[in-house]
């Protein structure tokens, strides 16, 4: 199918920031504007991928993610990952898939303790079958911001290496020209976006809506997205 | 009814905010000070009078929400119970 | 327990801060003596923050008008005209004093307080900018300050999704106990869609919107009285919490309300809580209001009237509805979980009437309350002459690039990427230069225009020469914006001070205010906005006077702003303005004095305004032009501490020609002010240029491939250890 | 010795954080709860081997680090003490 064919709902809980600007991206590439799709909807149309976007959902309040990853609509969400649909969630929608374990880890707290905002470094790295990352080249490194509290990717040793043995680590914090130590919150491995087993879910930290055009910077973020977009159209 | 979650991170999970603080507490001269965990602690006014049910029900708010069950560990006071 | 009918006396004013006339002043109006809450409400109203009534007769000197003037003065915020049948709004605030009682919450409640003052005039915030000053690198408290500033701006404005793009921060002993926290927001909306205060239509209802209402921040001085109350422990002013989960959803639901046509008017409680958010509106409307306080939604039990009516609680809105739009407004508001409550309706009484218990708690007219207000021609005198600082008598270090690496180590000067990395700058995806650059630039979502935003003072030149500091810090901002390429339109100012009843303050602040008028006048950026924050004293000493300012203009294309980095190698650089070394640099009150020299206060560089407009409209009309490619106005530091950072910003060097004869160390580091470092690809059409407009303009060397700079033939320096103390200072401060 | 520190935001001081939980678990099904309030609970190792000593330490430590007076009330458990 066409990418404009393609079906595109973003979650909009109370307190999501980046769900505009995650829409503004997705329209850039397909022309289609996604479907935005409040928390309190019991149930969610076919939709090719659904995406969680960043924010401070319920306000990081007890956990961030925790209070968005028991919100209605989010049973909707693990019935689409059943049924083998793909989900795609950033940064704070990260957090909310590992607190509903779609994917598996959590992130705590930045090792530095405090809000990071720069860009950082993202090496793509060789992965289980997965539209997220079948279309990238496993040697890139892109550049791509991060913004947030709590991206610490943590897992025990054990599922570490089984994450690693499966190819499950979808992206790994690498050096970039920006000043500051290439992993910015002490991710384990340098983890910085994890695959489900399936491969049909993805959590990452970094924001590829905010790396869209050069006077952003970067088109780092416009490749990321635009290779999973046609990896599911095809 | 008051029931009392107290909420901590289990051992294997780094607490970096306990070592930040246990560093600080040194500088300050505390130096007897070994090790520092930062867990909740959440206070429920409830609807109960039944201290043994109300503990059931606290105990699944634990587990659908309080806690994260991968790296935190919970305990349940009810000062009411004797 | 104090009734309503609890008749006060004078001693019950004065524990609110009343003096003996304004409290003959109000039983003289109301012919009678007023109850708690009465005078809770007068004292609220003519208090120096609601009042104004120290600096009114000075502020009214100031230019508010211009073409591009929609809502000046007066309102939530300013608003002026930016193309394209939008306006930006907005405006600057402090929040000082609860900053440094609770460093977290006071600088996120002061975030969320100037966001309020944006949205409710129906603009969404693109932009929030932080002007700070704490105590000394070395002090005590200093780094706990900071800490708790940064990261209580971070959790306010990150959590609320709104970018903050750009501030400043400066360390001085006179800030040691009085630590300042002015926080700018600016939004955008439809120029036909500005939402205001006034009420309007007698029998329309009142409705309460947001938080809940509970006895956090409620004036101090008056609830410390123990004669008010017997539980005065449980009562005591508690710190007021952000909550900006809350104060999105609020922002959002207000957006989302003001897009039907339900809203006649809108204020935020701000300040003095439901008093002045009801009084402003009652009186802008020359109408009254009556309220059931008992409708008021409440946190705590039995509050008293006196307590609802001056709780500073966060996150709440009054708003008078078109009748027919109640059931409309309940259902988004209920959307969005937060409190809607119809509290009264708009009156023709022109009387402020409060019910409590089914009995009035307060009843007083309202003209008094805002009209009658005190103001004040406080004495004031000649700001004190100040000696010149010449530049033989300061030491002469031997080599710039020496110097240079000492003074970017200056906390003053060195990075602030510790700070505003802590902030997210790119959230709304429209931001296309954040902190770190000059003015920092946001797009018009959807457009191709762009919003400059830059806030500027330079307050150890305002202690020096308070005209002249006042007028500088309007210079530097029109510097910053036009360094980048954009248009100057408007300023907001947050005028921070030491006790105005001193005559030697009140000269700073009337001083300054003129310096600031004539420079605003000549620059063509009118004032639209501000605050007054007075009375910034620890144990009778004054800090170092602080007009901030901050200035917003516009660029047609975003394409074609310009950053401070060096593009390429081969560029030439070029200095725009005064560079003749025979005429010292000016060394007095820089950077380079506070670094290098005694502890006495010099006479600051003057201002030139015409040759600022001059020299900043061409710096502006070349880059739009494409003929300058990067561009940097000198200030903090001179010279060459604008060529460093540069040099930093772009990972290139550069090779400057120094002068043969007069103080090097003056010409590296002097601050004369209208000048710009900038590179361009032909320095001789730039040049030519500049001589057409009869522009002091020379050029100074060249950007270079190697990662060094060069001063001459025999300095060197490596930009990776001027890098090194530059982004290791705060770092290594705040690590303690 | 283990002590432990309780902290919790003072009565008056609002707790947007405590008002989202309950929220939430009004939301699941909980509709008993009626108030939530959230504190931290900080677990301090120390070499100290005398109660009364240690209660006294930690106290200091609560004065100058740990709690946030302003806002914060602590209470603090020696499980040593009897
Ligand atoms: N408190 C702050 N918050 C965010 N950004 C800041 C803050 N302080 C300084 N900055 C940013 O750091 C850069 C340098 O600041 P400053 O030296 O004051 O700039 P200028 O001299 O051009 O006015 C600017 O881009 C400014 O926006
Ligand atoms: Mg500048």
């Amino acid at each position: 199918m066409t990418l404009s064919a393609l079906r595109v709902a973003i979650i909009v809980f109370p307190g999501s920031n980046c769900d505009r600007d995650m829409m503004v991206a997705i329209e850039q590439l397909t022309s289609r504007r996604p479907a935005l799709v409040w928390h309190k909807e019991a149930s969610l149309d076919a939709a090719d991928l659904v995406i969680i976007p960043g924010g401070f959902s319920f306000g990081d309040y007890l956990r961030c993610g925790a209070l968005a990853g028991r919100s209605p609509i989010m049973n909707a969400v693990l019935d689409h990952a059943a049924r083998g649909g793909a989900v795609m969630g950033i940064c704070n929608g990260f957090q909310i898939l590992t607190e509903t374990g779609m994917v598996p880890g959590v992130l705590i707290r930045n090792a530095g303790l405090k809000f990071a905002c720069r860009n950082v470094g993202l090496q793509v790295c060789e992965t289980l079958a997965s539209p997220f990352t079948s279309g990238l080249v496993t040697s890139k490194r892109l550049i791509i911001p991060i913004a947030h509290n709590e991206g610490n990717y943590f897992a025990e040793p054990d599922e570490l290496n089984q994450l690693e043995g499966n190819g499950q680590i979808a992206f790994r914090y690498t050096d970039s020209k920006a000043i500051g130590p290439a992993n910015p919150n002490g991710a384990a491995h340098d983890i910085a976006g994890v695959i489900s087993q399936n491969g049909r879910v993805l959590g990452m930290m970094p924001h590829p809506e905010r790396a869209m055009s050069d006077l952003h910077g970067s088109t780092d973020g416009a490749y990321l997205l635009l290779k999973s977009l046609e990896a599911l159209a095809s | 009814m008051q029931a009392i979650v107290n909420i901590s991170l289990k051992d294997a999970v780094l607490d970096p905010q306990g070592r930040a603080i246990s560093h600080s507490l040194t500088d300050l001269g505390f130096n007897e000070v070994t090790d520092v965990r930062v867990g909740k602690q959440i206070l429920l006014e409830i609807d109960e009078n039944d201290p043994a049910r109300l503990r059931q029900r606290v105990a699944r708010m634990c587990e659908t929400l309080l806690s994260n069950t991968v790296i935190e560990d919970y305990s349940i006071v009810i000062p009411d119970e004797e | 327990m104090t009734s309503a009918s609890d008749k006060m006396t004078f001693q019950n004013a004065a524990a609110m801060g009343l003096s003996r006339d304004e409290w003959n002043l109000i039983t003289q109006r109301l012919g009678r003596v007023p109850n708690l809450c009465e005078l809770g409400i007068f004292s609220a109203m003519w208090s120096e923050h609601c009042s104004y009534k120290s600096s009114k007769k000075w502020l009214k000197t100031l230019p508010i008008d211009g073409p591009q003037v929609i809502e000046g003065p007066g309102e939530n915020a300013g608003a002026v005209d930016i193309g394209d049948g939008l306006a930006a709004i907005f405006k600057i605030e402090s929040h000082n004093h609860p900053s440094y009682i609770e460093p977290y919450q006071g600088a996120a409640t002061g975030v969320g307080g100037i966001l309020r003052d944006v949205f409710t005039m129906g603009a969404r915030p693109v932009a929030l900018l932080n002007a700070l000053r704490f105590g000394e690198a070395g002090h005590d408290k200093t780094r706990h300050l900071v800490n708790g500033v940064v990261s209580g701006i971070g959790g306010y404005g990150n959590c609320i999704g709104i970018p903050t793009i750009g501030g400043e921060v400066n360390f001085h002993k006179s800030y040691n106990g009085n630590i300042l926290v002015n926080a700018m927001a600016v939004g955008l909306t439809n120029s036909d869609r500005i939402f205001r205060s006034a009420a309007t239509g007698p029998g329309n209802p009142v409705i309460y919107v947001g938080a809940k209402t509970g006895r956090d921040g409620i004036h101090g001085a008056t609830m410390a009285s123990a004669e008010f109350s017997d539980e005065t422990e449980s009562k005591r002013p508690t710190v007021q919490v952000g909550d900006p989960f809350t104060g999105k959803l609020l922002m959002e639901a207000c957006l989302e309300l003001m897009a039907s046509d339900s809203v006649l008017s809108i204020q935020d409680m701000g300040a003095a809580g439901l008093t002045s958010s009801s009084v402003e509106m009652a009186s802008k409307g020359g109408l009254g209001m009556e309220i059931d306080l008992d409708l008021v939604p409440a946190r705590e039990e039995n509050m008293s009237a006196y307590e609802l009516m001056l709780s500073e609680s966060q996150e709440r809105m009054l708003m008078v509805l078109k009748p027919e739009a109640t059931e409309t407004a309940r259902v988004i508001f209920n959307k969005w979980d937060l409190d809607f409550m119809p509290i009264g309706q708009v009156t023709e009484t022109g009387r402020l009437v409060l019910l409590k218990n089914g009995a009035a708690a307060c009843d007083i007219p309202i003209g008094p309350l805002v009209d009658d207000a005190p103001e004040y021609d406080r004495p004031h005198g000649d700001a004190p002459t100040r000696p010149k600082l010449a530049s033989h008598d300061i030491a002469t270090n031997s080599q710039i690039s020496k110097t240079l690496k000492s003074m970017l180590g200056h906390v003053d000067l060195a990075s602030r990427r510790w700070i505003y990395e802590q902030y997210d700058s790119q959230v709304m995806a429209d931001t296309m230069a954040g902190p770190g650059g000059d003015a920092a630039l946001v797009r018009v979502h959807g457009s191709h225009r762009g919003l400059a935003i830059s806030t500027d003072c330079t307050p150890r030149y305002v202690e020096a020469n308070p005209k002249t500091g006042g007028a500088q810090a309007v210079a530097e901002a029109y510097r910053n914006l036009s360094a980048i390429g954009a248009t100057p339109l408007a300023i907001t100012n947050n005028l921070n001070f030491g006790n105005p009843e001193k005559p030697e303050i009140m000269t700073q602040l009337v001083d300054s205010i003129i310096g600031m008028g004539d420079a605003a006048r000549m620059l063509d950026t009118p004032v639209v906005s501000g605050n007054v924050s007075l009375y910034n004293e620890t144990d009778g000493s004054a800090i170092q006077p602080c007009p901030v300012i901050g200035m917003v203009g516009v660029i047609d294309d975003v394409e074609l702003a310009v950053g401070h980095g060096f593009i390429a190698a081969g560029n030439d650089i070029l200095v725009v303005g005064q560079n003749d070394s025979k005429n010292d640099g000016w060394l007095g009150a820089s950077i380079y004095q506070q670094h290098f020299g005694d502890d006495k206060i010099y006479a600051p560089p003057p201002i030139d305004l015409a040759a600022e407009r001059a020299h900043g409209s061409f710096v502006r009309q070349q880059i739009l032009a494409g003929k300058i490619n990067a561009a940097h106005d000198i200030s903090d530091g001179g010279l060459a501490v604008a060529i460093a950072e540069m040099a930093l910003k772009s990972g290139l060097g550069a090779s400057i020609l120094v002068p043969e004869q007069g103080q090097l160390h003056a010409w590296a580091f002097g601050e004369d002010q209208a000048r710009f470092v900038v590179s361009t690809e032909d320095g001789t059409a730039l040049i030519a240029a500049a001589k057409d407009a009869g522009i002091e303009i020379t050029s100074i060397g060249m950007v270079s491939e190697a990662s060094e700079l060069k001063f001459g033939d025999r300095d060197t320096i490596s930009l990776q250890e001027l890098n090194d103390v530059f982004e290791s200072c705060i770092p290594s401060l705040m690590a303690g």
